[in-house]
Parts: structure tokens; C-alpha cells; sequence
């Protein structure tokens, strides 16, 4: 088993979570962090105060995928992500030793 | 909740009037006893007019300080002292209203030398439904009297925003009952008090305008912020990290509720329903939009950026700037003090504060301090007896009030009211931070002011949005 | 919008006072017909000011529903339930309002029997501008009724505080129509209703005081909501998981609302802009601000800390504790009922309800039950016919009210106030849950109370904070 | 601040009063001077109770726009539009009065053709503390000026709903200038000024009957909304990405002070504290709370579940339909038409306005435009003599005034308000359009809608509830 | 040493709390997640508009374990978060190639 | 290539960041979490209902890193982010398998 985690532009999530559902990836877990590269941030100013704000909103998706589906999920999951633009976010890969499904004890690639 | 319980001052002499005809005995008692029904009635009316719109006001200043100014200065601050700086606000309507049973109002409103009220209304004696004629003619003395305590409670208040996120709780409790009873009691009575050394009106040796606060509240507070700011030094890791407001739109709920309140500030010091606190109501909407402009194009020039934050800060400016001027001025003076002061407070808080590098953490004297002074200068400007007749000569003539109607003099009357109340706030403020400093503290601790005052001083967090 | 709008009753003999010489033709009629047309202005002119404030007043009052309780509720809860939490109030703000139209203001203010009005009022019929001179001689009905909702809207929104986040809305709903129909309706007309059992001022057999709601509004809804919180039972998890509250800046901006909005609730119950007025307006300031300190003080002193949580439910307890009072007492002893409700109301939610262990998700027994007997009680003690004069003798000398002006007895009387109340506020409800039990059931399923009611009631999320 | 300054016009018949034995001299002259002197006496007293009533509408109508107004829209967008949409409402309190003080309140109110004021009040001229007869006898007219501005303040502010999350800041700020010259202020002249087009009281030619603002305020702002909906185009993603209300809490808040402020906008339209004010104030909460469960109901029963969202949405759709009919209808009708609104602006917000597919941002023409048109029709149905006594012949009998008085023309006339004010709006609103997309364009670029309009325009965000 | 991943149902958090530290698991690093996978989400309609939202909130817990403990802190804590339902979420378990304890540098199984 | 998650204090997020664009390290992804672990929380008391808070905010950091920047770069991060008191938190060291750069398709150590 991989896990697939992607740091993607938050108003892409849609777009991303349907294309990876009309491919059959159903499982995924989302949430908010903030980012920090190659993308130049905004400077915000309160009452004179001016503030360099370099961590921007993404979003970071986590999918557990079975190892031979990789390939396709992965490529799916960048084009629906990607505007072209700098700040459009990585895609990393791990191994992943086990999983465990909760409510009935499915281990393995069933448990996904 | 019945009728029988109206039966009191007011009510009394309507229905007496539909008794007439029963007691009438001849015709010429008859119309005398009429007419003094009558008068009396009227005289009920009138009252009753005036005290609703007192009451109202009276409402209305305390909607300022809560929810009003906790939610402004709340939302500044960051999440991890958000619930200490509106506690600051909110602990202070109990607080100084005991303060003000027991001997506030006397200090202020009794009758004393010019610098300080006498003791005679010591809790509250003496101060019942019978009005007070040298202040209010036509309302209840405990109408006045609780009207003039929510000033005494936004007072110390205001101060708040120059020492949040790093005052210890003890110390801001004890600072404030020093310095309500040794800066503000002392300085209401000399500017509004009988006999009161700046009071134009009631036998002040200097004549000083100040409708409705510029130098009594807004001056004192700003001014003791500044020296706040100062004493306690800046918030760790000022300026270096960020400390973005958290919540700005509680602020602008905050700032909205100032602006509707300041109706009750300054239109309610007219004291009576009359067309004085419809000027009074006009120059304050009129000043509040104009500085609302005046911060917001400025901003847009120099940042290139209008913010909301610039344009609420700009509207409390402008607030400020016209309060002391409320009750003299016509409606484009008005207009014309709001906007500059929109501006002035502008560079004030981001040219001049950044420049001398204090950390004033709301801006309070920047805003309050800066406008005060600014709007209690321009009143001795602006002021014209076209708005206001309180001063006459012996011959019942209106004497000229501002420049504007030739009395020169009165900028200058003006400036000594200034440098009267910059003098007593540095002052006592200094001591009474030394004193408090000495006995608890002031400034809370390294990892209480890293954890937050919330936790560290109240054991509680604002916000529990998770589960 | 329009000069002629408003030639309604007020404004005629002001205008005609105008017309006057015209139409004189000898002396002595002339001057009778002044007298008239004056005595009728003078009237009106007494009409506008009272009706001024009245409407304010209910204004205010709406304003402590919604969104004053709304906020102050809806921050103590969980984030999955803070909008079912405010629409309990919200709801109530529309369905009680059709009810009072229908049959509520009738059978509250009806000429009836001790225990209920009649039906003479049913869809408001014969209630306009004329004034109710039984209840308010110088307002329209209109004004008085409008007024008087205002109270029947906040007395069961109170109640929700207790079965919040876990209740069955359409439960809910049934609820609080029986309840205010069976409970609130005949409370009112027994304690302010002309001929009510308890009305000590309109031939009431047991002269009990209520000067704003101690009974009618604070222990009918307080006792209501023990039993309400006894019968559902505890939320899931509780004690066990933690339930804190998910927005205390809201809950501070309610409670301030509160405030704010209380003095309509109090003032605005002498019905007139009188002295009588000021002087409610007075003790309940006095009383919310020594109640803030008492629980704070208490709390700092138990707890090790003093929470902004604290000073808001402090606050709340005084209000609830000073408004039978409000009307009666000076502003030392409502000082002192402040003060003292402050603290026991802090025992009764720290240590009585964590000692017994039922579920009152947000104290609404412990600070309206408690607070409201407290209050009630203590009105016996410190009414004083200094400030209000409604009871007299036959040869007109004002008749001593509570134990301080020598009427022991009052204790007593308000000691049966308070058992009635009680009672019908424990049996009725027991009855109303009993009957919506059976009809809906009165409790969510435990998935939709894990899911939250929000989403599972209404369909909706409070906050979408991300993207 | 002290006894002086209330020396205005209002006070000193009352204290002459008291003078009045020491100048009395012979009986006769005596008491025709004490007559007069009651006569200017008890007219001061009329004035002092309706100007406190005045100008705390005043108040309330601003409070209506901000904070109300602000956070009901601001809750609906999406968080990174939240201030930017605030902001709309805000700064439009400072730039509306500035038009107003220059040229609007004379092109709305100053004596001109029937379709715009003449310029007699010019930057204010000759507007002070004399009552304009025309409009209210007993306030100055420096009151009504500055009631009548919170009219002309949230009427553009409304609009903002239809644009809100895509409009350009300066856009934004020159299509309101604008618009308010254009289509509002004549639009107030025609109907509310004198000899207004559509004036039923002060000789316009079509007698149409609105009392605080159905066509002048609710219909031109909603169907300008309308225009700028399908001017501007869609949000991007809509409707395909969920653009979820973002904080509900606070839409709450602002629906609630939109019903308490509306008190001052209906029965502040009364101009006076009459009963006349008790009616609409009564109409208003009536309307209100059967509106809240008009459209409760109906989402129940056809969405399944009934939502806050939907119930607040109701009460304003009760709130702009009871608007017009306020000071004309009996409390039941006022129900019905609040009740119909509920359910009719329900259906144009969820089916008419997903079959047509426009993105009318927060359903301003939902609201305001189908509300107001349907209130201004039943306006014309309901209104009767029995509550309004504004129209009476040359006999002094009443006229009768709507349909159930049995004037069925009157429909007729109200449906030629509506059809000029829509058309009106549209027209207006176009060439306006087309005017600031050439010189600033009208939509934010592709790039500030996505990273969010706060952050784009205004360079802040709302909430840093991080560290 | 092992990484554990649980993402579990946000209300048996402190249940699986509980259970942890009774067996002597102390360390652990919580965050707000939403999820995705076979549960059903709910419709939310705002004034007539529909959402779909399937994304639900979930809590995600990580713990870095040694090796030896790896079963015994799978299985407390897929019991303690069981409801038996749809939804109740997965473990899914990582190698760990080193851990440091900011505070003083220890580091591998000393750190945790 | 090695990701390294750190846990850190809330306030020296700022020192963190700084210290480690000083050695040119740019891109990482930080997400609010709660932490438990030695370090005591506090007691919290609303309404006389008291609960301790064992969950305390920290930060998270994540970094994907060339393998063989991973010393220097862990041993700046900890430096920045220590404080010497229980709570400054813990690094954890894990392999990648792969990145992949949305934008551009950049894969490996390209990627970062
Ligand atoms: N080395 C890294 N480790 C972890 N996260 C990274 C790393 N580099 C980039 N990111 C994440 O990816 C986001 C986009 O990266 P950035 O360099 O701005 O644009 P791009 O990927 O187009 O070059 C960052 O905001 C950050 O969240
Ligand atoms: N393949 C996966 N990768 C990452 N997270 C997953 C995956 N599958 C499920 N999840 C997470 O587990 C949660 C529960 O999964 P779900 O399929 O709804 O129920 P169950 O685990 O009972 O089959 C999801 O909401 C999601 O957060
Ligand atoms: N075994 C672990 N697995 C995951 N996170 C941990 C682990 N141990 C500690 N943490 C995280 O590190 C933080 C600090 O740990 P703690 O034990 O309190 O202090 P210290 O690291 O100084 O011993 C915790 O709050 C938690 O977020």
C-alpha cells in the first residue's frame, strides 16, 4: 500500500475530489494547513503594521491507495489539480506498512 | 407594572387635571387653580419627555462600553487574549459604578472647591426624583446622576487598550480605582462641576468648552494610555511577530455600536430632548462620517489600500475629535473636525507610533489621545452661539464662543484645558502606576503572557470551535 | 412620512393650541376654551414622552430575546448546537407574538377571575390608542400590549437554556405553546392582571410585590427549567466529556445586551417616563453591578481565578434578582440584593448542581430559579414606599411596604408569591412535558444528538470557516 | 453638560413658567400672559418627548445598517469575503451622509417639481431647529434631516447583497454615489416630498400610499439588485462549488437588530411619538413574526427541515412587506401581509430564483424587491381610516384609503407606485452600470475574486483565530 | 518504531483517549480532519441552494510507538473507537526512521 | 528523500521559519494540531464544571527534504524551536518514496 499525500490550491478541492471519485478513489482524509515556498505570500498592514504573510491556505489530501493504482491515481489527481501556476502544491509518496479498518477489524488493502 | 405604581412625580398632575371641573369652586380660584394645575402638568410632560430621553441615553453610553468597546478592542487583540481585554470593559461597569455610589459622583458633581467636589452626596444622599437645577432643570437628579456614571465607566475603559495582552488582572483592577477617583472624578468636576476651574458655564475661572467630553474623557484616557504604554513596555516580540487583529469582525460590530451609542454621549449631554441635542445628534453623525473618509482615503494614498480597520478606526476618531465640540458647532464644522481628525489619527498611529516605537497595543492614544486634544483645540475654533446660547452678558446678549464669532480668546482657554488634563493624566497616571506596581505588579509574567491572559489570568478560553 | 400621518390623537391639540385666537370670541369662554385645548395638549404632550419611552422599552425587551439571550446562550453551548440554541429564541420572538395576538394578552390582562383573565381581548379586540387606564393612563393599550409581548416571548425562551442540545425542535415548539398558554398567561394576570390573586395594587387578596417579573418571569421559568432538565436527563456524555462553552465572546455580547435591554424590562415596567422610572433604571444597575462583583469575588475566591464567565452569570443573577425589586427599593439595598444573588447564585451552580447532578445545560434554574426566589423574597424586605408610592390609605397616607418600613408581614406575602409560582411552574410543566412526550417525544434520538441538533434539526452548520 | 446649555428653545417656556407670579401684574393680562406662556410651555414638552422619540429612530435606523445590515450579509458570504461585505454597509454611512449634507436632503425633501427637490437646502442651508411644518410640526427639522438620512444610508447598503463577493471596492463606491443621486433621492422626493409625484397627502398627483419605504427604500434596492446580479454575472463556481453561509451566528445577530432597528424606521415614521407610532410599531412586530413563520413553514414543509437561515430570512421578508402598510393597516391584516410575504419571498428564493439562474448574491431581490412589491400592493388593499387618519374632504370627513375601506381604485394606484419605481430602478440602475464599468469597470478580476475580496480590496482578513 | 495513523469518529475521542493511557500511551499529536470514504454524508440547503457535503469531520491521531508495542496499541485503540458503524474510520501504520526530542536531542525510542 | 514532522510550540514557529530559510530551506507545510504527551496541561473551570485540558496547541511542521540535507536541517529546526522546558515537542524522520510537483510534473528531488 502507498499513501498519497497532496498539498493542493484549496478552490482546486473540488474539482480534484470528483475526478478521483469518477476513478473510484472514494477514500481520502482532507485538512487545512498552510503552506510555505515557492509562491510569494501578501503583505497585510493593520494600522501601520505591516505583516509579510508567507504561509498561504492549502489544503492536504491523505489516500491510502493499494500499491498497482499508484500511477493512475496520481496522475489523476495532478491534472485536476494543477492551474499552471507557482503555488499549485506537491504530490508525495509513502509506504505504508498497514492499515486497519476500524469498525470490523479488515486489515491489509481490504481495510481501504 | 400597574397604574398605580406611575402614581409618582410626573404622572400626578395629568390625571389631577381631569379633577378639575369637580373641585372648581368660583370662577376666578377656579382658572388660578387651573392654571397651576396646568403648569404643573406641563412642567410633568416636559419631564417626562426629557427623562425618557435621558434614560435612553444613559442606556445607550453603557451599550458603548459593553458590548461596544469590548468588542472593538477584542477583536485586536490576539485569540489568546480576547476574553482579559473585554473583561477589562465589562469588570469595569461593576466596578466603577460602586465607586461612583459611594463617593464618584459627589467628587464629580458636588459642590466643592474648583479642583474637587464636596462630599455632600456621599452614597447617593440627598440625590433622589427632585432635579438637580444647577445641572438639569427638567429630569430626576438620579437620571443625571446615572447618565454621568456610565461616563465615569467608558472613562478608564478606553485606557484598557494601551496595556492589554500584558497587564496582570490585580493590577488593572487596582489601577483603575486609583485612577477613576484621583484623574476623572477630579477632572469632571473641574470641567463640568459647579465651580469647576474650566467650567465656562457654572463659574469656572478659566472658561473652557467641552460639550461632552473631549478633554474629561477622551483626553485623560488617551493620555494615560501613552504613559501605560510606556511604564509597562512592549508585548513580547513586539514588532517582530505578528499580532493581527483576530476577529475584525467583531471590531466593526464593536465600532458600529460606538457609533450608534455616542448618539447617547453626545447628544444626551444636552441633557433634555431639546434642539441642542439635535445639533448635538447631527455634528456627531456628521464628524464620525467625515473622519470614517478622512482615515480611508488617506489610508488608500499612503497604503494603497482602503481597510475596514481604517475605516472603523477612522469613524472612532472622528467620534473623539467631535465630542467636546458636539453641543457648539454647526453641521460642516463638524464635518471638517471629523475629517481632519480621520486624518491626524491616521499618521498618529501609523507614522508617529511606529517612529517612536511604543507599543500602544489599541491605539488608544492614537486615537483617543491625538483626537481629544485635536477636537478640544478645534471646539475653541468652531464654537458659535448660532448652535449654543448658554453665554450671555448681564443684558441677556449671546456672547461670541469660538473664533468663528470672533472670540479669539477662547482657542487659547482651550489650550489651557488641554495642557490642564495632558498634565493631571501624566501625572497621576505615573504615581499610580508606581504605587500599583509596587504593591501587586503591574506587568503579568513571562509565561502568563505567553500562554495568554485568558488562561493565565481567568482559567478560560474564547473559542472551543472543535468538536 | 408626512405632516398629516401623524395628526393622529397627539398631535391634534398641539396644533389646535395654535388655532386658538381665531376662534376666541368673548373673554371669559375664551379663556375656558384655552384651558381645554391646554389641558388637552398638555395631556398629549405627556403621551408623546411616556409613549416615547414605552416603545423604546419594548424595543429593548425584544432586543434581551434576540439577540441579547440568543448570543449569551448560543455561546455556552457545543459549535453543533448553537443554532438550535438560538432559534429556541429566535422561534419563540414569532410563535409567542401570534399567540398574545390571538388569546395570550386577554387572558393575561383580561378582566377576569384571580386565576386568568377573560376573552374580551381575543384578537386584540378593543385594544388601540386609547389608554388602558387599569394598567397605563398616559399610553395607548397598543403601547401597553405591544409592551407587555414582550415579556411572554423572553419568560419561555428563558426555559430553553435548560433543555438545550438535546430536545426535539417540533418538541420544542409544542412545548413552549402549552407552557405559555397553561403557566405564563395565568402567572401574569395573577400577579399584574386587574383582580389578580396576587396584585397588590389591583385588589389582588394576597398583596404580593412583582415589580418586573421576579415571579411571573424569573421562577416560573427557572423552577420550569429544573424540571425540564430532570425529566429529559443529561445530555449524552455528561459530566463525563467536556461541554465548554464553544464562543464566550458571544455570550459576553449577549449578557451585555442584557443589560442594556433591562432597563426597558425594569424602567419600562413604572409604564411612564417618571421618576419612578429612574429610579428602577437605578437599582437595576446598581444590582447587575454588585451582582458582577459578588460572583466574581466569590469565584476568585473558590476557583483560584476570576473568569469573564463568571462576571457575565453574575451580572444575569443580579438582574434577575433586582427586577421584582427594582421598583421598590433604593439603590443601596438593590446594591445589596445584587450582591447577595451574586454570590448564592454562584452556589447554586457550582456546588448544589454539581451536589445533586441534574443536567442544567445553562444554569437557567440556577441563575433565573434561584436568583428570581431570591429576589422575590428580598423585595418583601426592602420595599419601601420612599420610592414607591402606590399603596395608600384611605385618607391618602402611603402604607409601609416592605419589612423595612415596618410591614413584616410583606415577607410572608411575598413567601406565598413565591409557593404559588413554584407550584404551578413544577405542576404545569410536568403535565405539558408529560402530554408533548406522549405527542412527539421531547428528547432527539442519540444520533441526531451526536450529530449535533444543528444539522439534525435544522439542516445547517453554524460556521464554514474554511475555503 | 450643564443647566446653560439646555437653554435652547425647548426649555426656557418651562422655566419661565415659574416666573410667571413675579411679572403678573393685573388679573386680566396676567392670565392671557399665563396662557401663552403654558400654551409655548406644553409645546415644548410635545417637542421634547417626540424629538427623544426621533431621534433615538434615528439611532435605530442607523444600527439597522450598521452593525445590522453588515453582519446579517456578512455572515452569508464565504470567509474571505466578510469584511469587503461589511465594508459595503460601513463605508457607506460616511459617504451617503456626505450627499445627503450637500445636495440629497435637498433633492429628496426641498421644495421642488414633482419629481426631484429643489436646492433651497443646499448643504444645509436654513435647516435648523424651526419644525418644517411640511413634514413634522413638532421636531426641528435638523431632526427629521437626519432621520430621513438613515433612510437614504441603507437603502444603497442593501443593494450590496446582489454583488457582494465580486464587485470592485471602487466600483462599488462611484455606482452607489450614483445611484443614490439618481434613483434615490428622486425617487424619495416623489413619493415622500412635497408635491411628490406619487405624494397621497402633500398633492401629488397619484395618491400612492407608502409609509416608511415599500417602493422608496425595498423595491428600488431590490430590483436594482436584480439588475446588478445579471449585470455582473455569476460568482465563479457558481453554482457548482458550495459557497455556504460562513458564520450563521452572526447573520443571527444582524437579523435581530434589523427587527429591533425596523421599530425606528415604521413607527419613527409616525414623525412623532403619537399613537399612530404605537401602530406601526405594532403592525411591524406583527408582520415580522408571522413572516418568520411564513417562510418557516413553508421550508419545513418543503425542504423537510425547518432552518435559522430560513427563519430570519423570513422576518426580513416580513419586515420590508409590512413596511409600506405599517401606518395604514389594523395588527391582523398586518399578519397576513407578513405571513404572505414569509411564504412568497420562500418561493422566490429557492424556486424562481434556481429555475431563472441568476446569482443574486444574498437574495436582495428575493427579499427586498418581491417583499417590497408584494407589501406595496396589499398596501393598497389593507391600508384604512380606521388607523391612518391622514386623508380626510373638505368637511373634515375621513376618505376612505384601501380596498377594505372600499376604495378599490387605491390597488390601482399602488400598482402604479410599484410600476414607476421598478422601472425606475431598472433604468437607473443600467445606465449607471454601463457608466462605471467604462470608467473603473464593475467586477474584480479573476485573480481577487479567488484569493477573496478582503485580501484583494482591502488588503486584511477577517479572522486570524490562529496562535 | 512504527507511526500509528487513526482516524476516528470526533466523539470517541476521549474514550480512545482513555484507553490509551491506561496502557501506559501517553504521547500523541491530534488534529481536526475531514473525511471521506463509504459513509454517507448529509444535504445541507441554504435558502434553496443543495450542498452535498461529504466530507465529515473526523479526529486524526499519531502516535510514534516503538515496535514491540505496535499490536497492543492497534488493538485498545480499534476498541476503543468501535461504534460498529459506517464511518468509524482506519489506523493505518508507517515506519518511522527516526525520532528527536526537541528538548534535550534524545533521540530513536528515548525520544518517544 | 526523508520528510521531516516536527512538533513545536506555537510561539517559536516564527524562529523556526527563520532559521530555516537561513540555510535556504523554503518549501514545508504547517497545520495547527494538539498535542499530549509529559508536558501537563491546565485545569479549565466554567460554571463550577471543571476539565483538564490535556490537549495543548502545537504546531506541525512538514518538510520533504533531500536525504542528504536531513541532519542539517533537523539540527538548525531543533535548535530554533528549543526552549529546554517539558513541551517543546519532537521531530520524526520518515522515508519518501516520491514527489511529484504539481505544476510541472517535477518528480524526486526535482520536486521540492
Ligand atoms: N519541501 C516541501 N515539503 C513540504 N511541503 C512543501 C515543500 N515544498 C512545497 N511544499 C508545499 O507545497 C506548496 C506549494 O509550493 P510552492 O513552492 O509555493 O509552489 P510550487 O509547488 O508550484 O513550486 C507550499 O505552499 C507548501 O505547502
Ligand atoms: N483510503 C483512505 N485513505 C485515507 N483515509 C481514508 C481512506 N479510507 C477512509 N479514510 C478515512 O476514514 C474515514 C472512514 O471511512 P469510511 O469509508 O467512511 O468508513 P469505514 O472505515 O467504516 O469503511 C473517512 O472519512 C476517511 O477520513
Ligand atoms: N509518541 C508520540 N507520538 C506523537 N506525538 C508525540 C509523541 N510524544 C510527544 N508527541 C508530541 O510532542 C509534544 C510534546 O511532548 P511532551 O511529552 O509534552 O514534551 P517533551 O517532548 O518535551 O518530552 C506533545 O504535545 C505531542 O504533540
Amino acid at each position: 500500500m502507498k499513501k498519497i499525500e497532496a498539498v493542493i490550491q484549496p478552490h482546486k478541492l473540488d474539482q480534484v475530489k470528483e475526478a478521483l471519485k469518477a476513478i473510484g478513489v472514494d477514500g481520502m482524509t482532507i485538512s487545512e494547513v498552510r503552506g510555505h515556498g515557492r509562491q510569494k505570500g501578501h503583505k497585510e498592514v493593520y494600522r501601520g503594521m505591516e505583516y509579510d504573510v508567507d504561509l498561504l491556505p492549502k489544503v492536504k489530501l491523505e489516500l491510502v491507495i493499494p500499491d498497482n493504482r499508484l500511477d493512475e491515481i496520481t496522475r489523476t489527481l495532478v491534472a485536476a489539480a494543477r492551474t499552471g501556476k507557482i503555488g499549485d502544491g506537491k504530490v508525495f509518496v509513502y509506504d505504508v506498512a498497514d492499515a486497519i479498518r476500524i469498525r470490523n477489524d479488515d486489515t491489509g488493502e481490504a481495510a481501504l | 407594572m400597574n397604574q398605580i405604581k406611575r402614581l409618582c412625580c410626573c404622572a400626578f398632575p395629568v390625571l389631577a387635571a381631569f379633577a378639575i371641573p369637580a373641585m372648581a369652586q368660583n370662577v376666578s380660584t377656579s382658572v388660578d387653580a387651573k392654571l397651576a394645575i396646568l403648569e404643573a402638568s406641563s412642567k410633568a410632560a416636559q419631564s417626562a419627555g426629557d427623562n425618557a430621553w435621558m434614560l435612553v441615553c444613559a442606556a445607550l453610553v453603557l451599550m458603548m462600553t459593553g458590548p461596544g468597546l469590548a468588542l472593538f478592542y477584542g477583536g485586536l487583540v490576539r485569540p489568546k487574549n480576547v476574553l482579559s481585554t473585554m473583561m477589562h470593559s465589562f469588570i469595569l461597569m461593576a466596578v466603577v459604578t460602586v465607586l461612583w455610589a459611594v463617593y464618584g459622583y459627589s467628587l464629580a458633581f458636588g459642590q466643592g472647591n474648583p479642583f474637587v467636589g464636596g462630599l455632600q452626596y456621599l452614597f447617593l444622599n440627598g440625590v433622589g426624583n427632585a432635579p438637580n437645577t444647577d445641572y438639569a432643570a427638567t429630569i430626576p437628579q438620579q437620571t443625571f446622576m446615572i447618565y454621568q456614571l456610565m461616563f465615569a465607566i467608558i472613562t478608564p475603559a478606553l485606557i484598557s487598550g494601551a496595556f492589554a495582552e500584558r497587564m496582570k488582572f490585580s493590577a488593572m483592577l487596582l489601577f483603575t480605582v486609583l485612577w477613576t477617583t484621583v484623574v476623572y472624578f477630579p477632572m469632571a468636576h473641574m470641567v463640568w462641576g459647579k465651580g469647576g476651574l474650566l467650567n465656562a458655564f457654572l463659574g469656572g475661572s478659566i472658561p473652557c468648552f467641552d460639550f461632552a467630553g473631549g478633554t474629561v474623557v477622551h483626553i485623560t484616557s488617551g493620555v494615560s494610555a501613552l504613559v501605560c504604554a510606556l511604564y509597562l513596555g512592549k508585548r513580547l516580540g513586539f514588532p517582530r511577530e505578528p499580532m493581527k487583529p483576530h476577529n475584525l469582525v467583531i471590531s466593526v460590530i464593536g465600532a458600529c455600536l460606538l457609533w450608534v451609542g455616542w448618539f447617547g454621549f453626545n447628544a444626551g449631554s444636552a441633557l433634555a430632548a431639546s434642539g441642542l441635542a439635535t445639533s448635538a445628534f447631527v455634528a456627531t453623525h456628521f464628524g464620525a462620517a467625515a473622519a470614517t473618509l478622512g482615515w480611508t482615503l488617506a489610508e488608500w494614498w499612503r497604503m494603497g489600500k482602503p481597510s475596514i480597520l481604517g475605516a472603523i478606526s477612522g469613524c472612532v476618531a472622528g467620534l473623539v475629535a467631535i465630542t467636546p465640540a458636539s453641543g457648539f458647532v454647526r453641521p460642516f464644522p463638524a464635518m471638517l473636525i471629523g475629517f481632519s481628525a480621520g486624518i491626524f489619527c491616521f499618521f498618529m498611529v501609523t507614522a508617529v507610533k511606529s517612529k517612536f516605537g511604543y507599543d500602544d497595543t489599541l491605539d488608544a492614544f492614537g486615537v483617543h489621545g491625538a483626537g481629544g486634544t485635536l477636537g478640544a483645540l478645534l471646539t475653541g475654533v468652531f464654537a458659535t452661539n448660532a448652535i449654543n446660547e448658554g453665554l450671555k452678558d448681564a443684558s441677556g446678549k449671546l456672547l461670541p464662543l469660538g473664533l468663528v464669532d470672533g472670540n479669539a480668546a477662547q482657542v487659547g482657554n482651550q489650550f489651557i484645558g488641554v495642557l490642564i488634563s495632558w498634565a493631571l493624566a501624566i501625572v497621576g497616571t505615573l504615581v499610580i502606576l508606581k504605587i500599583v506596581d509596587m504593591l501587586v505588579g503591574v506587568r503579568a509574567s513571562k509565561e502568563d503572557e505567553i500562554e495568554g491572559l485568558d488562561l493565565s489570568m481567568h482559567g478560560e478560553e474564547a473559542y472551543n470551535l472543535e468538536s
